[in-house]
């Protein structure tokens, strides 16, 4: 009983803190409401018994992401920023979205997914790092890689106008 | 070129100026020549040339102070620089003042600003504390007075101080 | 809109600046203020604004006698009080035309060099507390206090001592100076070792200063600095060696002189011209001959029509007098030449290019003291 | 004991949000905020399947670190690219960014 | 503030007081309501404490003269209900381990840091506030602090500029709330608990950033990006720093990290991710030389400009916490935690180490100037990650080597 | 702060009965012996050891204020730190000296940006009165005329013992002060 | 290498401070010892090494010449004349001077201007008041000499500690 109250909360969250995010007037409340959403979704990760990918989400979404993104947002909104002239095609887009959002879902309760799940010793972050080590090491060389990469691009971007 | 009599004896280094100075003939009067102090007198508009004169050829390198002093009864004010000298040999003890007398009611002097670059200040100063204007100088704001003064300029003899009115 | 060779409008670059206003109200600034532009770390420009401590001195010594401008004259330059009256003293009485005792020479140099160290200690506290160093705020402050005991048991108060004056000093020293004086200066002159180990020999405080704010020799000496300041950018000249006052002639001392003509460099000429300062002290406590310390001068006392241009090394650099007398008991006009209004012209050429974090260093290496810059 | 169906809606619901973000927003910002929440709803989903699997095991919380991951290196160029983008035109919007270069 | 004119002020006033309540509710109220209500009777029903079954004190008598068990009124019954016990986690969480003793204690700290410091420069310190040595000067700062009026200025983001207070005090206590001070004295434990520390370390420059920007003050947001780029470039050898713990650990949690030291404290093998947490947890609760976000010569107070009376009393508050949890996770990591000669209670010996590593923390205080913006990233990009990859190799080949 | 609704309501105010307004006085009276006098004495004994001066130097004084917080006469004594950072945490101003014309707009400015209570010191003799400087064109003869004075410290400059004297009378009038 | 000498050898110097004795003045408690009045001797034109503080008036010496009044008149206009009750053969009008300390600014040429020893300046600095209106101190509290009820303490030289005894 708890653990449904708790997904519902958490979801409840995510959901409204993805859509003010994007809804809110002033484009900081948004980057702030984004950063409540990452955090329902960790708590979401918690409750799916993925504890350690929660902390890596905390850490890496709000202690890196959101920060950047709201430092982005206040270094580049001045004032009240001048809404997109797209407004006639909005109810164009929640339409779409309210229809996808209803037929994956239509169809995922029609589909016999299983509603159990076994509680499983091999979900610790010895296993994960068996992986990670292990059967897809070349991945995260790769990862890395794609890490260095993005460094070099950010501060290309960056020095860019210094010239 | 005529000089006050010195007192005593001048040592060499003023000695040589002096003869120096006296080869710009006209444009420079000699105030005083003692030890150490040596005044002389400029028209304004020789005031440029004099100064460009002290610095290639005396050696004074540099603005020490820029003064001013109203003089309501000759209606003038009389304006003086005093350059010092770094790098001139035996000349670091020696005070060359360059004064100009300007008439009160049409206070202007060109601006020593190209030739010495440390009189930025001091000109800003001179001009707000005296209503000298310096023509040349790139920013003649005020200095020192606070924004809301609109009195005359407080160094004139004609300002009285105002704890000072009824007399000394 | 203007587009720049390198495709970006300089329109567009003037927004990516900041302004920021530093003072009067400001833990960096004191009683000035200057603004200054920002772009990312690095200052870009700065509009210094002083006159919030303009009181008008010169023009209230017009009022007063020669005698009575001295209280006046002190308050524009608090940390150093004698070496403000010093060329005042030297200008009235050139104008007088007296000449005074020997004893009263030495005095005077007394409480110059004391006055000196009193300055450079506040000076010393003032710019750690700027670079975030607390402790070597409260050093300096403290040790202060005991050099300035000895102003006191000379002259009488803390700091406005109107000691000198235009015919010499007021009064005699009193007899367990002497002994007051070389234990104080044997204290403090361990002390400056703690001072070297704690701060000067600081990594930390190397790695803020060390070419910070370089001020070229040439430059110095064209834009007419003088002091410390003059003295770290590598121009051996000091009023004292210069053009002697008092018995300085009589006195052995050095002039620092610093290549790096850097933050660093004129931090070390205040620390090596403290020791310089309490030499000279114990050279004249050795020396110092009897007689008497006052020439008797009428408080309304004439002086020759004519003018008179004084000057001495005060702490913060030469520090002027300009006299000119119609013949009466008043000046009929007296002009300062103060040390830090000429240092003033340095700090936006030092400040722009430097990092915001290096601003108040900069700004208190020039050893700015707006109160005796505004007179 | 949640049924997976409700894992896939939740995200589904997410994607459906950050599909309309994309489509119906012009800011930059808040384009980069659907995609993040688009990529939010795919790490949800990975780690949800992997927990419900028949024998459990941790692949599916890796790919969810390593897309974490990726959203990091995506998020430092994004914001970079928006910063730039916006010192060249004064506005982020993507409407008006008609030229990538001068 | 000195007269209630209108009914605006009267209903600003209440408003302001519920404030208050709400944020000294876990600090004030719950510790006064357990140690006059609850811990006796406590102590009293379900513990038998040095066999003191006839004790004394007014709750024992306002039990013994509660003549039916079933009344609702009942201190037991309520209690029990509740789960409001000396081991319950209200207890935990706002009164012992948690939120009221750090702050408690924080508030001593901020005393002591005072006293230490005067004492390296040769003064006295706080003397007058208190009778001994000015031992309640930060509780006078606190009086002074709560009775002051609060400034909100007139072009801050109202919501986002009081936001701070309550996510500066949430985050501190969440983090106290994870770091044990004994083998059983704690708030929360998990498998995770040093990766959770360190999630929500992750949060303080969110909260920064905010606070800096809501002040709308030139100088606050300077401040802000400041402590953005220090926590932010700080935290990357801050996480490694203590992998190489971890690895010769073998557990993300403090219980198992603290009881794998039971041979030697990993300061010995681990000294240069010892010196690299130090420095590094210097930098994130931005302590001189570190103190660049509130540099007081550049920047005023930093982000903490606008911030007035107790709104500003609280951050700092936090501020001490982070301290204090920082200090305390060095403790747990590198000196053994709570283990120590028997007879003193483990908490004693955890709090003995914890206030030694403050010391430490609290020193460079007297003897640094404050170190510049990029040197400060050039030290942390270069020389902290470069000596954090070499612990973490020094872990490795320990490890390997089965030497720990 | 909750006694601050009790005291506005001036006593006497209340007469709809004479056992009505004996209650009603009763009621105030434990109401100010519980709370309002604990309350007042809490505030005033904290606010009298952490006076926290503005850091704001008006003219020469300011070098005896730095020699008070120095070692010698360490003012952390009694509670008051060293120039603090920001306005808006403190409740002191000591106006160092000279106050002039161009000065005296941003001491209003600074005054009224700090948060209630807050108290001032005239620190010499030049803000109490101009002293030397009695004739000059541009400084304020005495702050008073912009801000309200709560202890004058004459002295040019005072020596650093009676600024310390001046902290001991503020907080003797803060003792017997009734503010909220 | 040398970073980290330094830098331990600034947090030595640091904490060779913890042991040692403080400097601080217990100022309301103790006072410091000052030097003694300052007074002018008008025969030798020189004056007396003393600490100048708040004056003090021998009334009996005081003529009511006014010098003192006139040396302040241009310095800061402190000094007053006032008439006092008050039988004195060598002070027709009976004026004595009057100071407003709120004015005062401690120079000491007033005392410097006294031809006839009746005026000095002693080494009392308790002049702090709520109103302007205490600083004025009228002739007959000028005459009172300074009583000081603190202990006074001296400064005091060990090595390198100079502390107050």
């Amino acid at each position: 009983m708890n653990e449904e109250i708790i997904f519902a909360a958490l979801a409840a969250l995510t959901i409204v803190a993805a859509i003010v995010s994007l809804e809110a007037r002033q484009v900081v409340y948004g980057a702030i409401s984004l950063a409540f959403s990452f955090l329902g979704v960790a708590g979401l990760f918690i409750l799916l018994n993925a504890t350690f990918v929660a902390l890596f989400q905390i850490i890496v979404y709000i202690g890196a992401i959101a920060v950047l993104i709201l430092f982005t947002v206040m270094l580049v909104t001045k004032d009240v920023e001048a809404e997109s002239k797209r407004e006639p095609i909005r109810p164009f887009a929640i339409l779409i979205a309210v229809a996808l959002a209803v037929v994956v879902s239509l169809v995922a309760s029609f589909s016999n997914f299983t509603n159990t799940y076994a509680v499983s010793s091999n979900l610790t972050v010895a296993n994960i790092g068996a992986l990670l080590t292990g059967e897809y090491s070349f991945a995260l060389e790769i990862l890395a890689l794609i890490l260095g990469a993005s460094i070099v691009g950010a501060l290309t971007l960056a020095k860019l106008d210094k010239e | 070129m005529s000089a006050t009599q010195p007192k005593m004896e001048l040592p060499r280094e003023e000695k040589a100026l002096v003869a120096a100075l006296s080869s710009l003939g006209e444009k420079v009067k000699l105030a005083f020549a003692k030890p150490n102090r040596i005044k002389i007198f400029a028209e304004r508009n020789d005031v440029v040339e004099v100064s460009r004169f002290i610095r290639d050829n005396l050696h004074f390198d540099h603005c020490a102070n820029v003064t001013g002093t109203d003089f309501p009864k000759d209606k003038q004010i009389e304006i003086t620089y005093h350059f010092g000298s770094i790098d001139g040999e035996g000349l670091r003890r020696i005070i060359l003042s360059l004064a100009c007398k300007v008439p009160s009611a049409d206070a202007r002097l060109p601006s020593l600003i190209n030739e010495f670059p440390s009189v930025e200040l001091h000109e800003r100063e001179t001009a707000e504390m005296l209503g000298v204007v310096f023509d040349g100088h790139p920013n003649l704001k005020r200095l020192l007075l606070p924004e809301d003064w609109n009195d005359i300029p407080p160094m004139l003899k004609a300002y009285r101080l105002p704890g000072r009115l009824e007399g000394e | 809109m203007p587009v720049g060779a390198t495709g970006i409008s300089t329109q567009q670059v003037e927004e990516d600046k900041l302004v920021v206003s530093i003072g009067p109200q400001h833990p960096g600034a004191g009683h000035f203020r200057f603004t200054i532009t920002v772009e990312g770390d690095m200052i870009v420009d700065v509009l210094p604004d002083p006159g919030y401590v303009h009181r008008g001195a010169e023009k209230q010594t017009e009022y007063r006698n020669y005698t009575q401008s001295i209280p006046l004259l002190e308050r524009s330059s608090l940390t150093d009080v004698t070496n403000i009256i010093g060329p005042y003293s030297l200008a009235a009485e050139e104008l007088m035309g007296i000449e005074i005792p020997p004893r009263a020479q030495y005095l005077r140099m007394i409480m110059s060099e004391n006055q000196r160290i009193i300055s450079h200690l506040y000076w010393l506290g003032i710019q750690a507390i700027f670079l975030g160093h607390s402790t070597m705020f409260m050093w300096p402050l403290g040790d202060r206090d005991l050099l300035i005991d000895l102003g006191e048991m000379i002259g009488g108060a803390r700091i406005t001592y109107s000691y000198w004056i235009p015919g010499g000093v007021r009064n005699d020293i009193p007899g367990n100076f002497k002994e007051r004086a070389l234990k104080t200066y044997d204290y403090f002159e361990k002390r400056l070792v703690d001072y070297e180990r704690i701060f000067f020999e600081n990594p930390l405080f190397l790695k803020r200063t060390q070419g910070v704010g370089v001020l070229k020799r040439e430059e110095a000496i064209r834009f007419g600095v003088v002091g410390p300041v003059l003295r770290a950018s590598d121009v051996k000249s000091d009023t004292r060696l210069d053009e002697p006052y008092c018995l300085y002639k009589d006195v052995n001392f050095e002039v620092p002189v610093y290549k790096e003509c850097d933050t660093w460099a004129r931090c070390m000429v205040h620390l090596f011209e403290m020791r310089q300062s309490i030499r000279i002290i114990r050279q004249i406590l050795e020396k110092i001959p009897s007689g008497s310390v006052r020439v008797k001068l009428s408080p309304q006392q004439r002086t020759r029509p004519g003018e008179a241009y004084a000057r001495v090394e005060a702490s913060r650099g030469a520090m002027a007098f300009h006299i000119i007398s119609d013949g009466g008991t008043k000046p009929y006009r007296t002009k300062i030449s103060v040390p830090s209004f000429r240092n003033l012209i340095v700090l936006k050429k030092l400040l722009i290019g430097s990092h915001v974090a290096d601003m108040p260093a900069i700004y208190w290496s020039l050893d700015y003291w707006p109160v005796e810059a505004d007179r | 004991m949640i049924p997976l169906v409700d894992w896939i809606v939740l995200s589904t619901i997410l994607l459906a949000i950050g599909i309309y973000g994309l489509v119906a927003k012009g800011n930059a910002l808040r384009l980069f905020f659907a995609i993040e929440i688009i990529v939010n709803a795919a790490n949800l989903n990975l780690v949800a399947f992997s927990h419900y699997l028949a024998t459990p095991n941790a692949i599916g919380q890796t790919f969810a670190l390593f897309s974490i991951a990726i959203a990091a290196a995506e998020a430092a160029v994004g914001l970079a690219i928006v910063v730039v983008a916006f010192r060249l035109n004064k506005n982020v919007d993507v409407f008006r960014l008609r030229k990538l270069k001068h | 503030m000195a007269e209630l004119t209108t009914f605006e002020q009267f209903v600003k006033r209440v408003l302001e007081i519920v404030f208050w309540v709400l944020i000294f509710l876990p600090l004030v109220i719950l510790p006064v309501f357990y140690l006059v209500y609850v811990l006796p009777v406590e102590l009293q029903c379900n513990f038998v404490l040095l066999g003191c079954s006839h004790s004394i004190d007014w709750a024992t008598a306002l039990y013994m003269f509660s003549p039916n068990q079933l009344n609702p009124f009942d201190p037991t019954s309520f209690i029990s209900s509740m789960g409001l016990g000396a081991s319950s986690i209200l207890f935990r969480a706002g009164f012992f381990p948690g939120l009221t003793f750090v702050a408690v204690l924080s508030s001593f700290v901020i005393w002591y840091e005072r006293k230490l410091l005067a004492k390296m420069q040769y003064r006295v310190g706080p003397l007058y506030a208190g009778r001994v040595g000015g031992i309640f000067q930060s509780f006078a700062d606190l009086f002074k602090l709560l009775f002051k009026e609060i400034v909100i200025p007139a072009k801050a983001d109202r919501l986002m500029f009081l936001a701070p207070v309550f996510g500066m005090m949430a985050l501190g206590g969440a983090l106290i709330g994870i770091v044990p001070v004994g083998a059983n004295e704690f708030v929360a434990s998990s498998p995770y608990s040093l990766l959770i520390a360190l999630a929500i370390l992750s949060f303080f420059p969110l909260v920064t950033l905010i606070a800096g920007w809501a002040s709308n003050n030139k100088f606050s947001f300077i401040g802000a990006i400041r402590a953005l780029y220090q926590m932010i470039s700080y935290e990357i050898p801050l996480i490694l720093s203590v992998i190489g713990v971890v690895i010769l650990a073998g557990s993300l949690d403090f219980t198992g990290i603290v009881n794998s030291q039971n041979k030697i404290w990993f300061i010995a093998p681990m000294i240069l991710g010892a010196i690299v947490f130090y420095i590094t947890a210097m930098a994130e609760v931005e302590r001189i030389p570190f103190d660049l976000p509130e540099a007081d010569s550049e920047l005023v107070a930093g982000w903490l400009t606008e911030y007035t009376s107790m709104v500003f009393g609280t951050i700092n508050l936090a501020i001490y916490i982070k301290l204090y949890a920082m200090s305390a996770i060095f403790t747990l990591l590198f000196l053994g935690g709570w283990s120590g000669p028997a007879p003193v209670p483990d908490f004693v010996w955890f709090l003995i180490k914890t206030i030694i590593v403050m010391t430490i923390f609290i020193i460079p205080r007297g003897a640094n100037p404050r170190i510049r913006i990029d040197q400060l990233i050039d030290l942390g990009w270069v020389w902290l990650i470069g000596l954090s990859f070499l612990n973490i190799f020094i872990a490795l080949v320990l490890k390997a080597s089965g030497l720990l | 702060m909750v006694a601050q609704q009790v005291e506005t309501k001036k006593p006497g105010t209340a007469r709809e009965g004479p056992g009505l307004s004996i209650l009603v006085g009763k009621m105030k009276e434990v109401i100010q012996w519980a709370i309002a006098d604990p309350m007042t004495y809490l505030a005033n004994w904290g606010r009298l050891y952490s006076l926290w001066p503005v850091h704001l130097e008006t003219a020469c004084c300011s070098i005896e204020f730095g020699a008070v917080s120095g070692s010698r006469y360490d003012c952390e004594r009694f509670g008051i730190l060293e120039a603090f950072g920001s306005l808006r945490q403190c409740d002191l101003i000591v106006v160092h000296g000279t106050v002039t014309r161009k000065m005296a707009p941003r001491l209003r400015w600074i005054y009224d940006q700090m948060p209630e209570p807050k108290w001032v010191i005239a620190m010499g003799a030049c803000s109490i009165t101009g002293g030397v400087y009695f004739d000059s064109y541009n400084v304020l003869p005495g702050v008073d005329q912009v801000v309200p004075v709560d202890v004058y410290v004459p002295g040019c400059p005072p020596r650093p013992e009676e600024l310390i004297d001046a902290f001991v009378m503020l907080q003797d009038k803060i003792r017997k002060s009734n503010i909220r | 290498m040398s970073i980290v000498t330094g830098t331990f050898r600034a947090l030595a110097a640091a904490l060779k401070q913890l042991p040692k004795k403080r400097m601080t003045l217990r100022y309301p408690e103790t006072q410091l010892e000052m030097p003694g009045y300052y007074t002018y001797d008008p025969k030798l034109g020189v004056a007396k090494p003393g600490y100048k503080g708040r004056h003090i008036l021998w009334l009996d010496k005081c003529t009511g010449c006014q010098l003192c009044s006139i040396a302040c008149e241009n310095i800061s206009q402190a000094i007053e004349m006032v008439k006092v009750n008050r039988a004195q053969p060598n002070n027709k009008k009976s004026i004595f001077p009057q100071v407003d300390y709120a004015k005062c600014v401690f120079c000491g040429f007033c005392v410097d201007a006294c031809p006839f020893y009746a005026l000095g300046m002693t080494d009392d600095f308790n002049l702090v008041a709520y109103t302007k209106k205490e600083l004025v101190y009228s002739p007959e509290k000028l005459a009172v000499p300074p009583k000081v009820t603190r202990p006074k303490v001296k400064v005091k030289f060990e090595k390198d500690v100079a502390f107050h005894e």
